[in-house]
């Protein structure tokens, strides 16, 4: 059987992982299609054909479920994004908070606060320590962490909280670059991933076996490789 | 019973400043009706109505029976059967000049015959682009492009024909074998035609009927011998007064065509082969000269004995002698108020009349 | 699936993007033809109205068109019932359909405008002299408008394909991303670029660039060749 | 020390089929040049070539002294300081007429003095669009057109005019007053002016020299005078054979003017002022009869007595008679074979000359 | 900021467009018109090439374009360095000029194209006539050319305008949403539909869409009041 399963952008790559073990193991089929999680709930919310739904945060897929397009107690956290402060440029391994305090670059990549969870976590951060107001001007938005991380990664910002998914993948254009602060877990709330079986996806047995899937410690190893934790 | 092919109606289009008002007017549809008026008077403008090309064209035109325009209601002009030549010419530019002439000729309508390949080829050889036809219309030459309209027209088979100043660009060689090509195809096909010029010697050469403008307004409908007849026609306006006689042409003598015209025999040294035997010969006035006696020792050929039946004085020391010819036509001559003092020019006098030259019109 | 410098291309969003363009080119001209010649044609002041209505599409975002579109062509609401009724079975969005749909509406500026104005400059007495050869409307615009806007319907098909082509919110809305379904190569190098696999990325966008480079001068090089200049 | 104005060169120019390759020419230049030669003998393509508005010209032209085109670099025809009437108008479509005529008058060259108010309107109102002037020019009548173009052309000053069949869509009572308004513009501002037509009585009454096409290649080039003494000149072809006479204007007698040549006198019943003195008329071969003694009682007025100097058969029964007038002018008259026999026309013979009617070309 | 309905809307991303949509829309003529001339003069096969590159930016989805002009147009790139050579300050993203550099070259083909279109079916004999008038080559272009392509330029402002107003990618990507500062409205209206703040989506869409059917039907009744018909 065949599932289509709407995923968050940010995760495209994680979930592929997961997906090519999980067809091999089980002989199902996924199809993954990937948006940003404000354009696939709308999407869902109007008949899209979708059998799950990854969201990038919490919000959105339990607006599903309000909805009534989403099946009740198939709603778990399935992966919560890390931030780190990443840049090519400021030493900010070691003085993290000297080079924001500081604030001598020109400009500070954030992904959205209000669109992405990763952006509200940072700014939140931020504003907790007392740093936002003096970087405050020096902040560009990206509309997504992957947007907020191209900033950073074409140097047009010379510094920018970004996904640790992002600096630790082998394949990505700044591994092994740059230095990367991970910021301390315990400084934000998680940024709680959550995944649910929409409507549709009620019957299907692809689907229902992805999600148990998604929960065996081998998946959350791969999960975990890609810079998410999984609690 | 048929009634004869008539155009009648009453036609209105404003155009900015401009306003035809036609008149009611009346027209029979065989032979060539021309046109005339001076630059501005409205010709093209009521060709253009007549034809259906102006969608703000009010009143009435009724065709052969058929309504043509009733109020603002038109006839589609396709559904009119009518070719049109423009005074631009209007060649398709993306065609060349073959597919602007079969672009009528594939949309003949039912029931009318394609035209033989011998007979396009002939009005082609005739109309003189057959080495043109798979060029670009584009870069023609004024007259070429004159050339190609016509022959479109004409390949296009129909039922009327209207022409807009048809042979304006063209050299005078040209001009003359695309008037005999016109009176041809309109005799063989009994096309009527519509036709806009504003050269007498066409009018005189083609015309059956003459439609005089001014001013948006048709003037008069005169056939071409009323037109001819009236001294201050506007037809004479150029070349001066002009008569028409007409005649039977027998067969050539010495290099002499003689047209016999009652008693009298005109001598034509036109060289053209006459094919018909009733022809139409054009005197202007200012070429018949007036002589007493029938002078013997002189190279004009055509004398004629006439009686004055009226002097017109013409202001500017000119006089208009009307003569009256043996079979009872009428001749004009122009002489000068001196030569008529002199001649003792008086109405009922018989004198003879000199034609100098003289020039076949039909 | 291609490999180019070692690197896995998949080539189905290529061909559906292609597919989708061209059937969006075709449906544009079919009806945009009619549509730009009417109001060429018009001379009430509705077609200013209407001229403005045309150029609508262009001003809004096109994810926020597609978002309207979602609305629209959402399988429970009128547009959908309305075709129901005529037989229609299945889906508006989520499937070519929709993408066509939604390019066609986004890139209908694009085909109207060129056609407009291409019908508008055809000199009156051509079309009077077509009629008195006894070419009847459609026959006129056939014989004579066609072949004289030949520029116009040039740049309205380029326009309308290379538009469609690289069209990108309107699709990621109403298509929903679905691989093999409804992901054109636009979505794809946007998630190849979200996914960090940048090579991929800059390979795709590279083909599609020489491919339409291509394209298009074949395309203008015949219109030289074979155009005709009018005036 | 200051040469006459004169313009050389060579000019080619391929145009698809076409080629115009001129051949050395040279040409004076002041009063008026006229381009003759059959449609699509390449008189336009010429003209264009001459004004430098076609790039693919190759060639050489000089014009009083200065290089307008070597090889195929060529002088901007801006630059050229010429003025040209096209043959079809060209008007600008987004300007009203007077903008239209304004266009040239605002880009006069540094030096030149704008016409006055009053020369303005006098051409305007000459040119007789005076009450056209607010107008679109978008539809002007096809004479309105030309009429325009003309005087958009004069107002701007140019150095030289070119002017291609500019009257061809005119009536001839607008053709005669554009004619009389060019020669005044021409005479007055000294500008020379080159001009095509296809119509010999134009040539006649504007050239100083004539400039014959055929199939893209200059003919030859010839003055009026030469181009009107050979009796095989395309001039004649339409109305035959004409000689042009000079003479001295007097004052009127009678309602007649009196041109003095040597001892005649011909009487011209022409109704213009002539204001020049000297005086040049056409006379058409087929106007001018012959008679052996020198007849009283008749109407013609202009008698002379010559003698023939020359018989030249015609062919088709005609015989052209060249005369020798008492002050030594040639004069042509056109007979019958018939009557050429029966009034044993020979060289030597003295005879009269009897001419009807008369044209004053200048 | 206003009320409408009881929902609060921010202006500023309206004017911020309305101000990018105006300066590109003026760039892009100013720009375009000459380049448009010189390709309609063109005889060579290069005309060709030229055409099809005017025609590219329209081939790349907005998004991966903004991506290849950040790695352009970043600080440390050579265009930079190039401008710093000349005197210029500043960076080229995430500022007003970036927007309009992004917005000019995604534009261009809207620009370039009906011009040119309009440029070659100008009448040789019109130019013929204005030279013999002692017109030269830049006299003839402004007297006779402009205004007879006055069609062409309302195609070509019309699209333009339109199009800069809709853009998304492109000012997404390079403007770095800056409230205030590179936030157009296309964005802000993103960013409403992916918060779910449906309501001020739909008023701002509202807003823009009777703008432009505005501002459109004005421009093209006054074209139609003022406008000249050739051939
Ligand atoms: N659409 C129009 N709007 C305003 N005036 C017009 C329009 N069409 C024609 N006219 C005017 O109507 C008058 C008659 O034009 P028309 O073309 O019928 O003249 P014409 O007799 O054919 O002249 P010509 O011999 O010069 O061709 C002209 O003065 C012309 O300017
Ligand atoms: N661009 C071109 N390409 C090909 N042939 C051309 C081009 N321009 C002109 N010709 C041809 O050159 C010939 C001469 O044209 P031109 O216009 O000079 O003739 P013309 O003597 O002015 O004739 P008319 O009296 O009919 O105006 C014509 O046969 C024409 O078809
Ligand atoms: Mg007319
Ligand atoms: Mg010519």
């Amino acid at each position: 059987e065949t599932a289509n399963i709407a995923v968050a952008a940010n995760f495209t790559k994680t979930i592929e992982a997961v997906g090519k073990v999980f067809e091999k193991e089980t002989g199902h089929h996924v199809k993954f299609s990937f948006g940003p999680t404000g354009k696939l709930y709308a999407q869902i919310r109007n008949g899209a054909p979708f059998d799950a739904f990854f969201g990038a945060d919490e919000r959105r897929p339990k607006k599903t479920i309000e909805d009534g397009n989403g099946v009740a107690d198939s709603y778990f956290v399935y992966a919560q994004g890390q931030i780190v402060l990443y840049s090519a440029k400021f030493p900010v391994k070691d003085q993290p908070l000297d080079v924001l305090k500081a604030a001598e670059f020109n400009h500070l990549a954030v992904a959205n606060p209000k669109t992405a969870p990763y952006g509200e976590r940072a700014v939140s951060y931020l504003k907790s320590k007392g740093l936002y107001d003096g970087v405050k001007s020096k902040i560009v938005n990206g509309e997504s962490i992957a947007h907020a991380f191209q900033y950073v990664v074409t140097r047009n910002a010379e510094i920018g909280f970004v996904a640790m998914s992002q600096v630790v993948d082998p394949q990505s254009p700044v591994y092994g670059k740059g230095q990367y602060w991970v910021v301390p877990q315990t400084d934000y709330k998680p940024i709680n991933q959550g995944a649910l079986i929409t409507k549709r996806g009620k019957d299907n047995e692809a689907v229902k076996a992805f999600m148990k899937f998604i929960k065996t410690p081998k998946a959350i190893e791969i999960i975990k490789q890609f810079g998410y934790n999984v609690s | 019973m048929q009634n004869k092919p008539m155009m009648h109606g009453y036609l209105k289009l404003k155009l900015g400043e401009f306003e035809l008002d036609s008149g009611d007017f009346s027209l029979d549809l065989d032979g060539v009706t021309v046109l005339f008026g001076r630059s501005g008077s409205g010709k093209s403008t009521l060709l253009r109505a007549m034809s259906g090309l102006d969608k703000r064209t009010q009143g009435i035109l009724v065709v052969n029976g058929k309504i043509w325009q009733e109020g603002s209601r038109r006839m589609a002009p396709q559904a009119r059967n009518i070719g049109f030549v423009f005074q631009d010419a209007a060649l398709f530019p993306h065609m060349t000049v073959r597919q602007n002439l079969n672009y009528g000729m594939k949309r003949l309508p039912k029931g009318v015959a394609e035209l033989s390949d011998a007979e396009f080829n002939e009005i082609v050889s005739r109309v003189g682009i057959a080495d043109k036809l798979d060029r670009a219309v584009t870069y023609l030459s004024g007259g070429e492009r004159q050339r190609v309209a016509i022959a479109r027209a004409l390949l296009s088979r129909p039922d009327i024909l209207c022409m807009d100043e048809p042979l304006s660009a063209l050299d005078w060689r040209s001009k003359s074998e695309l008037l005999a090509l016109i009176e041809d195809v309109v005799a063989a096909y009994k096309i009527p035609l519509l036709y806009i010029t504003h050269s007498p010697a066409e009018v005189e050469r083609l015309a059956d009927r003459v439609v005089f403008m001014h001013d948006g307004k048709i003037e008069t409908v005169e056939t071409l011998q009323e037109a001819l007849a009236r001294p201050d026609s506007p037809l004479f306006a150029e070349e001066g007064v002009v008569s028409v006689l007409e005649g039977l042409s027998m067969p050539m003598e010495a290099g002499l065509h003689p047209v016999v015209m009652g008693e009298d025999r005109l001598w034509l040294s036109d060289l053209s082969e006459l094919t018909q035997k009733a022809v139409r010969v054009r005197v202007l006035a200012r070429d018949v000269s007036i002589a007493l006696s029938d002078p013997k020792d002189l190279s004009i050929i055509n004398h004629f004995k006439t009686t004055i039946c009226e002097l017109i004085p013409k202001g500017e020391h000119r006089t208009l002698v009307r003569l009256l010819m043996a079979d009872g036509q009428k001749l004009f001559a122009e002489v000068t108020n001196h030569s008529a003092e002199r001649l003792h020019l008086r109405v009922g006098k018989t004198v003879f009349a000199l034609i100098k030259s003289v020039a076949v019109t039909e | 699936m291609l490999e180019i410098f070692g690197t896995e291309i998949n080539l189905g969003p290529i061909w559906l993007t292609l597919e989708v363009a061209a059937i969006t080119t075709l449906v544009l001209l079919v009806v945009g033809t009619p549509l730009a010649w009417w109001m060429a044609q018009m001379r009430s002041s509705n077609k200013v109205f209407l001229e403005a209505l045309v150029a609508l599409p262009l001003v809004l975002p096109p994810t926020v068109l597609g978002f309207y579109l979602l609305i629209i062509f959402n399988p429970t609401g009128p547009v959908t019932e309305f075709l129901r009724f005529f037989g229609f079975e299945g889906q508006l969005t989520f499937s070519k359909t929709g993408l066509v749909i939604g390019s066609v509406i986004y890139s209908l500026p694009f085909a109207v405008q060129p056609l407009m104005h291409a019908f508008e400059a055809i000199p009156q007495r051509l079309l009077d002299a077509a009629a008195t050869l006894r070419a009847g409307v459609l026959d006129r615009f056939f014989s004579v408008v066609l072949p004289l806007s030949q520029r116009g319907f040039l740049v309205a098909a380029t326009l309308t394909f290379a538009h469609t082509v690289g069209e990108f919110g309107v699709v990621l809305m109403v298509g929903g991303n679905i691989p093999g379904e409804t992901r054109m190569v636009s979505i794809d190098i946007f998630d190849h670029v979200e996914s960090l696999e940048y090579d991929q990325a800059h390979i795709l966008s590279a083909m599609m660039l020489v491919f339409a480079l291509v394209v298009l001068m074949l395309v203008y090089g015949l219109n030289r060749r074979f155009g005709v200049k009018v005036g």
